[in-house]
């Protein structure tokens, strides 16, 4: 009798119910038991896990008295062109209206040649995405060679798809070079995945698609690319409230991704106000002292 | 009359209500962590409190892990205790079986698992590790209830984290401080232990005097790396008048590593 | 599901509505003019709650009206957005508020200055060199952000303008019709958003009007006793 | 043009606000932030007998006024006055208490103009009850009435919802509690003027170290036949204690883009001015970005 | 996201040695969305009178309005100038006539009163009031406006008594922008006013813009 209650009712025990150390190794990294429960992961005993969830925490500061605030709000782009695979995201994790944080790494390098990035749920982006660099790992020992993105992004989102109604929030962009040249997958907590060339993730992301869109096309040069990535996020962090402090740059390329470098996204909008006056300037005198172009 | 209703508004209750299975409390209190070249201090006051009652002038928020980390845990005080309690178990099958002390940037990544576990039911629990890296460098790490972490040069937690965090800002950080040519913009990070003590004591009087849940006690966790001097807190005239000195031994063999208690009395209204 | 935008150059300022009526999913019609001439020198572009956007949109139109007709002058744009804008926060007070966002443009003939007011249902104004309202708001501010310059001519401005439409019908689900005017110290004219060079539509009209009236005012100067009846166009204040 | 929101004839609250807050509310959650005063305030009559000293009330009051958890006011006035012979302490919703205090205070003096004599405290007492009753507590004010009149010394409670109270000791507020401990363990009749403000100081104390609610300071007040005596800041146990480091910056730390100077002084002999002139001397334009904000000529009227 | 958040923006104020300063930052929100950078939330009354009204954009300037027409009718029967005292019980009372349908303001006031017969040297003033009008007169600073939090930190940290004006100037400018920097809905710009007995020195800041 007690077999079947196990197998049917979902363990509830507590995160360390037997003491062996290699329950504890595997702690929480998600291969659900047999009966489909979510193995190591704690449940509370209520009969609507997601209504108790969300009446403790607060993800999108919907929920004020919640005690848990959780950090939300973020701009993440990531688009395929000639030249690779450009990843920009910002930097600000908020809980409320107070800045939680200014230096939030939203790119996690999953492995030297797959790249994640993360909105909405902090944990679950880092804790899903690091469980994934080893699942890929896993993959390379034992096939010789190393996994696609089509496959590494289908890991994320089957294992996340066990979760969906559970609470888990997560809006990732899964990028990589294999054998097919760049590729981008977008991956999501509510299971949705999908193939494409350019995504934006976020609370700014219209934004940076306001400025992504109109300067998109599949042959930008390399440098012509970054600056289109550094600029979208740069539009972004200054009209959302919830993104901004610094932009942080990527570029994957065949032989694994490059870490461009993470500028301060306040001082990239006053240089980006100068340029134009300056640009204005030069055009202006342009016109007035060069050679007068037809105007009539 | 102690308390009366705030408002006879009925509150917009965004998620429907669950039958009453509210196993939370805040405690208040506040906790704070910053990082030097070859030391960290990881400081917390010692007040806990419910609703508009103190609940004890002293309990402890700030534990000692091993001789280089030190940990910080703030919200709910039960869910606080609890998780330390299992750290430090987790801590202890760790030393039988690799015979050494687990090193600050791992045990970051198993209090990550520990929190994810109970991604579902998750500890009320804001917790700061700090501590020496196995470079020798001060480290503070900084975690969300359910895991997310990060390491970090300064950060405050708790019921006044977002007095304390700007004042912070400006005085470990510089932000919004411009120098002249000749006077380098110094670099944040490796502030001297004198001024960074005082800064962590302005930041608890000042969030003291604004915040009510703050107050009573504050304890100063430093932990100074491998051989360095120790004159700079120990010597006469190092520290402000009404701060007391310990220092701690060694939980395991002992690496050279020491660990010394600041504690100095708050205000207790 | 509502767009509009507004843009203020060196001596003009643009302004955009989408031409979309309907009830919930249901589009009744796509040619809908939601830009209402308030003056010979003023607009709005307005949108929100259906009903109430096309009472308040004439309240307000038979208000200035009047002004007019009382003062000799129409109202000038600054003074315009005070009294709109009082409107829309007394209103809010009331029992059954209009729930009506608008972009007022207008040109200042008294210094040739552009000008361009956003305001929402709540009688927020906020004096800005571009703006946009509804889900503009969210997809083409940034465009704006970068293509903007101060002091832009009228090309440019059209340009702009053209990439903020883009953006909106590239991105948005409803793919939105646009019509769009032109303030200046001419007044109001229409913005062909489909023409290769709007702006230079524009000029033409303006050439061949100019053409038509001197060619008039020549014919009742030239032949005094032929045509005395011939009323003297009245000089159109531009 | 239509005439709205013309200046509301009938005197007391306009509740025109109240249907767009409704309105808002339902959209927004509207609440506005009002300080509330945590508060320990206490009253309790001393003297006759064979104290030696002449019947009289003693009122405490702490001084920290908060908005939820952060500390508004570490030093704000709770024991308001209402006649020379009578004052109120008050809890709970600050401006309530105030503006209660103030209505009150001005029709009392009326009253007793129109009496030609002194009020009583239950005058005082009752008016405050009925006004509270008639807005059903929605006025948010914890009264603790004490005074002296023709009748001797008087101690009142008044509720927000209007219920009153006659008692030889009370305590009112968040840090009542702790403070009636103190009364109950340590109350007699006919204490000494000394022991009542030492026994007053003790409890005021004790809200104010054991209630997050109260703090920083000791207020006192002793009223007699003779008149009112008023202690503030009688005990200030709390003081803030010096900054171990110093934070003066640098001048010049700050960046800053534009800079206007209005001189005040002009050179020739200063004229008053009569009524709002529009140009103010010494004032220089103040360039703003095209599309110039409120503030500047182009926004809202800069009419100093 | 409360109705005070709703456009965001922070005022704050503080006492100086015979001088106050008042500042705020320029920005009006839409919820997440910045609207515009040049929305400023201090006023002048008179030449040595400034004050700040953070909250809900609407009432900023219907108060506005309203405050301007109480002062002009103050002006005409007192044929003077008002005091900063007087003027904020003038507002708190015009707060708390509308108590059940509040302005959803935090206004803060500071100024130093025209020197007279009977008060020659008159002091520093500063004051703030809830959206009902209770008065709040500190000693060192007042604070309002969605970084009320953030303000109080910093001010409490970084403030110091008598300091000069231009030592003012670095110290409320540190607040504001250190505390902005922290607050999501707050910043986009900052202006500063600080107001001696004979000039007024206004500076525009160099904040974040994201």
């Amino acid at each position: 009798m007690d077999t079947l209650v196990a197998q049917l009712a979902p363990s509830r025990r507590g995160d360390e119910g037997s003491s062996s150390t290699a329950e504890w190794a595997n702690n929480g990294y998600g291969n659900l038991d047999a009966s489909g429960a979510v193995a190591g992961m704690d449940v509370p005993g209520v009969p609507d896990p997601l209504a108790f969830l969300s009446m403790h925490t607060d993800s999108m500061s919907t929920n004020p008295q919640a005690k848990i605030k959780l950090a939300h709000g973020t701009t993440t782009l990531a688009f395929r062109f000639k030249g690779g695979i450009i990843v920009a995201v910002d930097s600000r994790a908020t809980a409320g209206s107070y800045i939680a944080s200014g230096t939030v790494k939203k790119v996690i390098e999953i492995n030297p040649y797959l790249l994640g990035t993360m909105a909405g749920g902090a944990a679950d982006c880092q804790y899903w995405e690091t469980y994934l660099g080893m699942q890929c790992r896993l993959h390379e020992l034992r096939n010789k060679e190393r996994i696609s993105v089509a496959a590494a992004s289908k890991i994320l989102s089957n294992l996340v798809y066990q979760y969906k109604g559970m609470g888990l929030s997560m809006g990732t962009m899964i990028c990589g070079w294999d054998k097919t040249g760049p590729a981008l997958f977008y991956v999501d907590s509510d299971g949705q995945r999908l193939k494409g060339d350019l995504f934006s993730v976020g609370s700014g992301s219209t934004f940076a698609y306001g400025v992504l869109d109109q300067g998109y096309k599949w042959d930008l040069s390399d440098e012509e690319a970054q600056e289109l990535g550094r600029r979208s996020i740069v539009a972004a962090g200054h009209r959302d409230a919830y993104s901004g402090n610094t932009v942080n740059l990527f570029h994957v390329r065949e032989n694994g991704w490059e870490f461009i470098k993470n500028y301060d996204l306040s001082e990239l909008w006053y240089e980006y106000e100068e340029k134009k006056k300056a640009d204005l300037a030069a055009a202006s005198a342009a016109a007035a002292g060069g050679v007068p172009i037809d105007v009539e | 009359m102690a308390l009366f209703a705030a408002s006879a508004q009925q509150e917009a209750v965004a998620a429907p209500i669950q039958h009453r299975f509210d196993p939370y409390e805040d405690n208040g209190g506040t906790i704070l962590s910053i990082a030097g070249a070859d030391f960290s201090v990881i400081a917390g006051d010692t007040r806990q409190s419910q609703g508009y009652n103190i609940q004890t002038r002293y309990a402890r928020k700030v534990w000692q892990l091993t001789d280089k980390v030190v940990l910080a845990t703030n919200g709910f005080a039960a869910d606080g205790a609890n998780f330390v309690k299992k750290v430090k178990q987790r801590l202890e099958w760790y030393e039988n079986a690799h015979q050494k002390q687990m090193s600050i940037k791992s045990i970051a990544r198993m209090i990550q698992t520990m929190l994810y576990a109970k991604r579902f039911f998750p500890y009320y629990v804001y917790n700061i590790l700090g501590g020496i890296e196995e470079d020798g460098t001060g480290a503070v790490y900084s975690f969300d209830p359910v895991g997310s972490y990060e390491r970090e040069a300064c950060r405050a937690a708790g019921a006044a984290q977002s007095l304390i965090q700007p004042f912070l800002d400006n005085q470990i950080y510089f932000r919004n401080q411009t120098f002249p040519a000749d006077q380098p913009k110094p670099i944040p990070g490796n502030l001297p232990l004198g001024t960074v003590l005082g800064l962590v004591i302005d930041s608890f009087t000042s969030a003291t005097e604004r915040h009510i849940e703050v107050g009573d006690g504050l304890e100063m966790y430093v932990v100074m790396a491998k051989g360095r001097a120790v004159d700079d807190l120990t010597s006469k005239g190092a520290l402000p008048e009404g701060v007391v000195v310990e220092e701690l031994g060694p939980l395991g063999e002992g690496g050279g590593e020491r660990t010394f208690l600041v504690r100095r009395t708050l205000k207790r209204d | 599901m509502e767009c509009s935008f507004g843009i203020t150059g060196k001596d003009y300022v643009l302004l955009a509505s989408d031409m979309s009526a309907g009830r919930s999913i249901l589009q009744f019609k796509s040619d809908e003019n939601k830009i209402k001439e308030l003056g010979p020198h003023l607009a709005m572009a307005y949108g929100g709650e259906p009903g109430d956007t096309n009472n308040f949109a004439d309240y307000i139109e038979r208000n200035m009206r009047l002004y007019h007709i009382r003062h000799h002058h129409a109202l000038l744009p600054h003074a315009a957005s005070s009294w709109i804008r009082r409107s829309l926060a007394d209103s809010i007070r009331s029992r059954r508020p209009y729930s009506v966002n608008l972009l007022l443009a207008g040109f200042d003939t008294t210094d040739d200055t552009p000008h361009l007011y956003w305001i929402d249902y709540l009688g927020t104004k906020a004096v800005v060199p571009y703006a946009a309202h509804g889900m503009g708001m969210h997809v083409s501010l940034s465009t704006m952000d970068k293509y903007w310059h101060p002091n832009q001519d009228r090309r440019d401005g059209v340009d702009v303008l053209k990439k903020a439409i883009a953006e909106a019908q590239h991105r948005l689900s409803i793919k939105f019709t646009f019509n769009a005017i032109i303030i200046d110290k001419d007044g109001i004219h229409t913005v062909d958003l489909a023409a290769e060079d709007p702006i230079g539509k524009i000029e033409a009209e303006k050439a061949a009007k100019a053409e038509a009236e001197a060619a008039a005012a020549a014919a009742a100067a030239a032949p005094p006793a032929a045509a005395p009846e011939a009323s003297a166009p009245v000089a159109a204040a531009a | 043009m239509a005439a709205t929101g013309v200046a509301p004839n009938n005197i007391g609250f306009d509740f025109s606000n109240y249907a767009r807050n409704e309105f808002l509310g339902a959209r927004l959650g509207a609440q506005a932030k009002t300080t509330s005063t945590g508060t320990t305030i206490v009253g309790l009559k001393y003297g006759g007998g064979d104290s030696g000293d002449e019947e009289g009330i003693c009122l405490g009051a702490d001084t920290r006024a908060t908005g939820g958890p952060i500390v508004a006011d570490k030093n704000c006035e709770k024991i308001h006055y209402l006649t020379p012979h009578i004052r109120c302490c008050g809890a709970g919703t600050a401006a309530d208490t105030e503006y209660v205090t103030n209505l009150i205070s001005s029709n009392l003096e009326l009253h007793s103009l129109s009496q030609g004599r002194q009020v009583r405290v239950v005058t005082a007492m009752t008016m405050l009850k009925q006004y509270l009753y008639r807005y059903q507590g929605h006025v948010g004010a914890y009264l603790v009435v004490g005074g002296v009149d023709s009748t001797g010394p008087q101690l009142f409670t008044v509720h927000a919802h209007g219920s009153t109270d006659k008692l030889p000791y009370v305590t009112m507020g968040s840090g009542s509690l702790a403070a009636m401990a103190v009364f109950e363990s340590a109350y007699k009749e006919h204490l000494t003027k000394a022991e009542a403000i030492a026994l007053v100081a003790r409890a005021i104390r004790a809200g104010v170290f054991n209630d997050l609610g109260s703090g920083s300071n000791v207020d006192v007040s002793v009223i007699t036949k003779a008149g009112t005596e008023t202690l503030r800041n009688y005990e200030t146990p709390n003081e803030r204690g010096i900054k171990s480091r110093d934070y003066k910056f640098r001048r010049g730390t700050t960046a800053w883009l534009k800079e206007n100077v209005r001189d005040l002084v002009v050179s020739e002999e200063v004229k008053v001015t009569m009524g709002a002139g529009k140009a103010q001397q010494g004032t220089t334009d103040r360039p703003v970005a095209v599309g110039a904000g409120p503030g500047g000529e182009e926004g809202m009227d800069l009419d100093a | 996201m409360s109705i005070q958040e709703y456009n965001g923006g922070s005022v704050v104020a503080m006492v100086g040695k015979d001088c106050v300063a008042i500042a705020c930052d320029l920005r009006l929100g839409n919820q997440a969305t910045g609207i515009a950078m040049n929305f400023e939330k201090v006023f002048p009354v008179n030449d040595t009178l400034y004050y700040g009204l953070p909250g809900l954009a609407t009432d900023v300037y219907t108060l506005r309005e309203q405050l301007r027409f109480r002062v002009n009718m103050y002006r005409m029967k007192e044929e003077r100038e008002i005091t900063p005292e007087t003027f904020t019980h003038l507002l708190s009372s015009t707060l708390y006539e509308k108590r059940f349908g509040p302005y959803f303001l935090e206004p803060v006031i500071a100024g130093i009163a025209p020197p007279t017969a009977a008060n020659p040297n008159p002091q520093p003033y500063v004051s703030t009031l809830d959206s009902i009008g209770c008065i709040t007169t500190p000693k060192d600073f007042a604070v309002a406006g969605t970084a009320t939090d953030k303000l109080y930190g910093a001010a409490e940290g970084l403030w110091e008594p008598d300091l000069e004006p231009e030592d003012l100037f670095e110290t409320i400018s540190q607040t504001l922008l250190n505390a902005v920097d922290r607050d999501a809905l707050s910043g986009w710009g900052a202006i500063v006013h600080v107001i001696t007995k004979d000039k007024v020195i206004t500076r525009t800041l160099r904040s974040r813009m994201d």
